[in-house]
């Protein structure tokens, strides 16, 4: 049988899928255990019991001084400048999305602009966005919007455009005004490409909150690693990213559960 | 002054011609069959009729109106493929029949309880009322092209246009499409032209039938000439055809 | 013009962490509100962005080193003012090099540092010392403070030169060894509260309630207050006796007298022009800059160095005097 | 007529274009002058004359110190790290995207954990890859791989899955072995894809190669925005700003073009 | 031992039945219609008779040979759709049917220029000799379908499996694609399934004509029962057929 039929049954299957994380821990612990045997304080490669006494620690212990759990905190802090990032940049790229996907005037308009404009590093001109915006939480979201943005906008009107032409006709043979094509025909049709997008996206999403919360914030998961870093507490800095990775693994798997949940048709098939 | 008027039309894409002098006269409540080889530009012509694109040269009129700058309501239309929308239920497909042309695009309340009855009323007549709650992607493909005739119905057009729209039913569903056509058509008297590559179907719905073929034919270059409307059948008499040649073809039809 | 609210930035390093202390333990509200204002003390992590906004307008002070006000925001032409003078470096940044040499052997190496920074005026100086020059060097390379740690731990590495905490953990290293730092250069790497001059000058009360809310730091500080000294060691990212091992090669002026000394002395212009000249050597000073002396330097006596009709960095005695005096 | 079937003409047409180019720049010089009017030797907006001269100065005059034009080595330093590491995942991406697109078994393996692995924010763990990969031009290679690679593999191997299951059955019953099937039917479709994917993926890269040389370098686009950031010369930041977004904006024509050249069936279409 | 052999064949999705009790055997070389009302499972029973699927009970055996466990050479097939390589060029997807069981999947030298003329000798036949160069997507979708069954026919499999493969063809043209199969088939001895909704095409084609349907209908539930096979014509005696009736049916068809 060709390999490209040949399935894995149930319980080889969840062998497979653990198989390449047992594969990268063990070569994490063999590393580490290399670099403590020839120096038992070396911190580049906490031993995998050090981080787990350490993950331990910062989410169950609070602070000295203020008496609150840190990781906690910062975890909550980050998680609202995301949600307000990503949250406005697709509320922003939807809107545009469509009106570049569907209106000749404004493509002419605002595609050449947005490509031109998303292939601005926007790390490079991160001080301009402090001083516009300030160095509260409002900048951190801009940064957010700033670094996603424009590939939201870019790829969701590519998927407008891509509607075939026959059902935009359709609807307006059905009297539909380009108001409601847009409502009825191609907003529905570019949701599950919306969450799509943003799953995408998130990837940057966090990359440009860890950046702008390195350089200004007095919390943040991102904060907290930058600040860290510095003394390379690896252990704190280890536990901090799976705890992201983790983070960001479950909002993927939520909106991979919301796409199905909300948008049946897209699962459907013959 | 007829009901469509087609006059002198030409369309190229590009620098090659596909449609030439092409003229056809049609009265309202004509049930026009067009039929013509694969690839010489029926499906072309139809979205000429739709005024989805304007034709190079020469112009279509309806009603003795300006040519129509872009589809309307007057104009339904079945195309071969992407005539439903995905992301509704085959009910509210039919329901969008009449609710796209409403500001929001939607019903509410006590309209929107009746149109859902009378969707539900077309659903029983094109025989998909088992499956008013499912997506059009879990219909095999034949159903939903029945769906997507009863949406475009639904919206009453003056003219219809259908571009093969049998082509992917069995024989059983499609005579049974067919008497659903002619009564609406009855009950509406509006204008049909369907493409159809089933010259019987389009002998027995039409009252004419419009063959589209190349009047010309260089063997260098097949794409040197565009097709037009060679013969013109009157399809009326019960299948005894009264022929009007148009033109002269020195095509012939391979087999 | 006359304000009620003023913004301070400061960053994370041993010299400067008072002004955390003071904005958490409630210290500046207190002074603030004795003068009728509202100062609000915000930490940046990052260094040069912290300038960078006070030089945009974004804040009334910073803190900052004798060198960074010099290039960006008295370069910028931000007329800038000195306003407390905390302490100097001595020992705080040092030339790391990795395993057994001494400063001679940095010719034909590569060395890694914050470029343009007061590292990169330590190594010219500590270059200066042996007579060598830094293109006898195999390369400088750019490196983030941030990462200065794991940079020395990778193989190609062969000398840093950086500033506490991370000379103490890159020290821990038994392979490390400082060839130079700067208690070789006393007095040069001084570290600062700058604020706007025309703020300074339009809201004298800013500057008192600055002053005299870090002299009552100082005070705590110098009698030795351990929670005091906890607070700012955590917030730092170490414990006590590590924040008070980065004290012991930090010459705090806990008195303002010693301050006001320090910044009235003799060899203070002399530094300044040493600075200006590193600074104009490497272009920092700007295209514009026709020489060294392109931005002017205003002394608690009166005196200028470079030029006269353009000052824009000001050292003032003003105010440390009158927390010397107790007339705050 | 409807606004979507309203279609600008020529002039119409390029006048939008460049409206939104305009406005931008129209906006930055007024902010420019309101704040060089306050202080004229501010340096964080420089009239757009001041960054004229800066670019000049610095496309043409050797520096000093070198005797060599800084911005062409930057420049070349920075292309060649974009290349190999936006080559090398390229490369990388498309037979993992294969092989997890078309194989069973390699998806059941690496498809967790592909996704997994770009949940990492890879800033975070950079201290590793130094230590694992050393500071010279491997390590900041790498990051741009680390950086993009996970997104790459999960794109193309999802366009494979996309790929009709008739097509794969009719290639079966031509006799293709899955290798065929891979090399004559999946691949030469992803290939177009692949160009679609790197063309989104290019601004993480570019995001991330400057953030390699933020943070150890000796030349490079990144190096000297973040260099000259010490002492706020904005005129220079803004000319390197314009100038990678110029690049990176030939780079994405140039790609598109050549998507259009390799792979013309694409484009044409009924 | 029959050529083809379903025996006892049920096929469900989840829990709906979609096949049930199918049994029917077929000699070497016959030619099969299948019709049946849209979405009763005719291409269901054709996935099973590929192997692309294996039924939930029951086995197809070819020629004796244990149940094929995937498609393979031995049978070619022509989907409604996706049936063509839009990467290739009319001419490469011809020389595909060859070239594709290859080790690399292509020819070179001598072999390609051979296996290049066969390609355009077959295009001559199925009428695509002037679009050799073009890419499939420049073709309009009867083209597409001729060059699909060119391209399954070129692999000479011993069994054709065709779902509905001249739905979208006008009938000129369908005629001349019937000369060309049946010619191919002559040559080959080929055993033929297709899938038609065509019950004329069927009869003129087929040796025998099955017909899928419901044996039992629940008038509450109408996915409760699946289809199997309710009769089997036998097709050979230029029309007049031999009826064999397999199973009683109560459903009637509308219309
Ligand atoms: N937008 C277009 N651009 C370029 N060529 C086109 C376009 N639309 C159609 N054609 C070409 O015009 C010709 C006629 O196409 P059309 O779809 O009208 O044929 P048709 O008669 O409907 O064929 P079929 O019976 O296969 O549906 C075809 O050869 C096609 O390649
Ligand atoms: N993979 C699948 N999963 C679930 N249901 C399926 C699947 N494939 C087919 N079906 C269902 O099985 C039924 C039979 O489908 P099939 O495609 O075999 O019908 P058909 O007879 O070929 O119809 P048509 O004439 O319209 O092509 C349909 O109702 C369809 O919804
Ligand atoms: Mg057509
Ligand atoms: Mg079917």
């Amino acid at each position: 049988m060709r390999l490209i039929n040949r399935h894995p049954g149930r319980l080889t299957r969840t062998a497979l899928v653990a198989l390449p994380f047992l594969l990268a821990f063990g070569a994490y612990a063999i590393g580490s255990d290399i670099r403590l045997t020839a120096n038992p304080s070396d911190k580049l490669l906490p031993a995998p019991s050090t981080i787990a006494e350490t993950a331990h620690r910062l989410f169950t212990m609070p602070d000295q001084r203020s008496e609150k759990i840190l990781l906690w905190g910062d975890t909550a802090a980050s998680l609202i400048r995301l949600g307000l990032g990503v949250g406005i940049s697709a509320v922003l790229a939807t809107i545009l999305g469509l009106l570049i996907g569907l209106l000749p005037y404004v493509r002419a308009t605002l595609a050449g602009f947005v490509a031109v404009v998303s292939m601005i590093p926007p790390l490079a001109v991160l001080p301009i966005l402090f001083i516009v915006f300030g160095l509260g939480e409002l900048s951190k979201v801009v940064l957010i919007i700033v670094g996603i943005l424009p590939f939201l906008i870019r790829d969701l009107s590519a998927r407008v455009i891509e509607i075939p032409r026959e059902m935009i006709v359709k609807a307006e043979t059905l009297g539909a005004s380009t108001f409601v094509i847009a409502l009825r025909v191609a907003l529905p049709q570019l949701l599950p490409r919306l969450i799509q997008a943003v799953r995408l996206s998130l990837g940057p999403a966090w990359l440009f909150l860890i950046a702008a919360e390195a350089i200004a914030a007095e919390r943040g998961l991102g904060y907290r690693i930058f600040l860290v870093r510095r003394f390379l507490a690896m252990d704190i800095i280890l536990t901090y990213v799976i705890w992201i990775t983790f983070l960001a693994f479950m909002m993927d798997m939520v909106l991979r559960w919301l796409s199905r949940r909300l948008f049946p048709w897209t699962e459907a098939s013959l | 002054m007829s009901f469509v008027v087609a006059r002198d039309i030409f369309q190229s894409y590009g620098t090659r011609p596909i449609l030439q002098r092409v003229n056809v006269t049609v009265e309202e409540g004509e049930f026009i069959s067009i039929v013509g080889a694969s690839g010489c530009g029926k499906s072309t012509f139809l979205r000429l009729l739709l005024a989805q694109e304007r034709p190079t040269r020469g112009e279509i009129r309806v009603a003795g109106a300006e040519p129509a700058e872009e589809p309307g309501r007057d104009r339904g239309v079945v195309f071969q493929r992407y005539s439903v929308f995905p992301h509704m239920t085959v009910r509210d497909n039919i329901v969008a029949g009449e609710s796209f042309r409403t500001r929001w695009g939607m019903f509410s309340g006590a309209a929107k309880r009746a149109a859902r009855d009378r969707a539900d009323e077309t659903l029983r007549r094109i025989g998909l009322d088992h499956v008013a709650d499912q997506y059009p992607a879990t219909l095999s493909g034949g159903m939903q092209q029945r769906l997507a005739i009863g949406q475009a119905l639904t919206a009453k057009p003056r003219i219809l246009l259908l571009d093969e729209p049998f082509g992917a039913l069995d024989p059983g569903t499609r005579l049974s499409m067919h008497d659903f056509l002619q009564d609406l058509r009855e009950e509406t008297g509006m204008t049909v032209f369907m493409v159809t590559h089933d010259l019987e179907e389009g002998f027995k719905l039409g009252d004419r039938v419009l063959v589209f073929d190349k009047p010309r034919w260089d063997p260098h270059d097949p794409n040197a000439y565009g097709a037009t409307i060679t013969y013109d059948f009157d399809a009326r008499d019960g299948g005894i055809p009264f022929q009007r040649i148009k033109e002269d073809t020195h095509v012939f039809r391979p087999a | 013009q006359d304000r009620t609210e003023f913004r301070v930035a400061w960053s994370i390093y041993v010299g400067w962490m008072p002004w955390g202390y003071l904005e958490d333990s409630g210290i500046m509200d207190k002074w603030a509100e004795k003068y009728g204002i509202d100062v609000e003390i915000v930490q940046i992590n990052d260094y040069v962005e912290s300038i960078n906004q006070y030089t945009a307008g974004a804040f009334d002070g910073v803190s900052a080193t004798n060198m960074d006000t010099l290039s960006i925001p008295a370069g910028g032409g931000v007329d800038t003012t000195a306003l407390i003078v905390g302490d100097f470096s001595d020992g705080n940044d040092a030339v790391i090099l990795k395993g057994d040499g001494e400063l001679a052997d940095l010719a034909g190496k590569p060395v890694n540092l914050v470029e343009l920074s007061v590292s990169h005026y330590l190594l010219a100086r500590a270059l200066d010392s042996v007579g060598l020059r830094e293109a006898d060097l195999a390369s400088v390379i750019n490196t983030s403070d941030a990462d200065m740690i794991a940079a020395f731990a990778t193989p190609d590495v062969e000398a840093v030169v950086t500033w506490n905490p991370l000379v103490s953990t890159i020290l821990e290293d038994p392979n490390a060894k400082s060839v130079f730092d700067s208690s070789d250069i006393p007095g040069e790497i001084i570290d600062l509260m700058v604020v706007n001059t025309e703020t300074l000058e339009a809201n004298p009360d800013f500057g008192k309630a600055l002053v005299g809310a870090w002299y009552e730091v100082m005070g705590l500080m110098a009698a030795g207050d351990e929670d005091v000294l906890t607070a700012m060691a955590e917030a730092s990212g170490t414990d006590l006796a590590g924040y008070q091992a980065q004290l012991a090669s930090t010459q705090m002026f806990y008195d303002p007298a010693d301050a006001v000394a320090f910044t009235q002395s003799a060899e203070l212009p002399a530094t300044m022009i040493n600075v200006a000249e590193f600074l104009f050597d490497k272009g920092i000073l700007g295209v514009g800059a026709p020489s060294a002396d392109f931005v002017g330097i205003a002394y608690p006596d009166g005196s200028v160095t470079g030029d006269e009709g353009n000052v824009q960095f000001r050292f003032d005695t003003t105010y440390m005097q009158m927390a010397a005096d107790g007339a705050l």
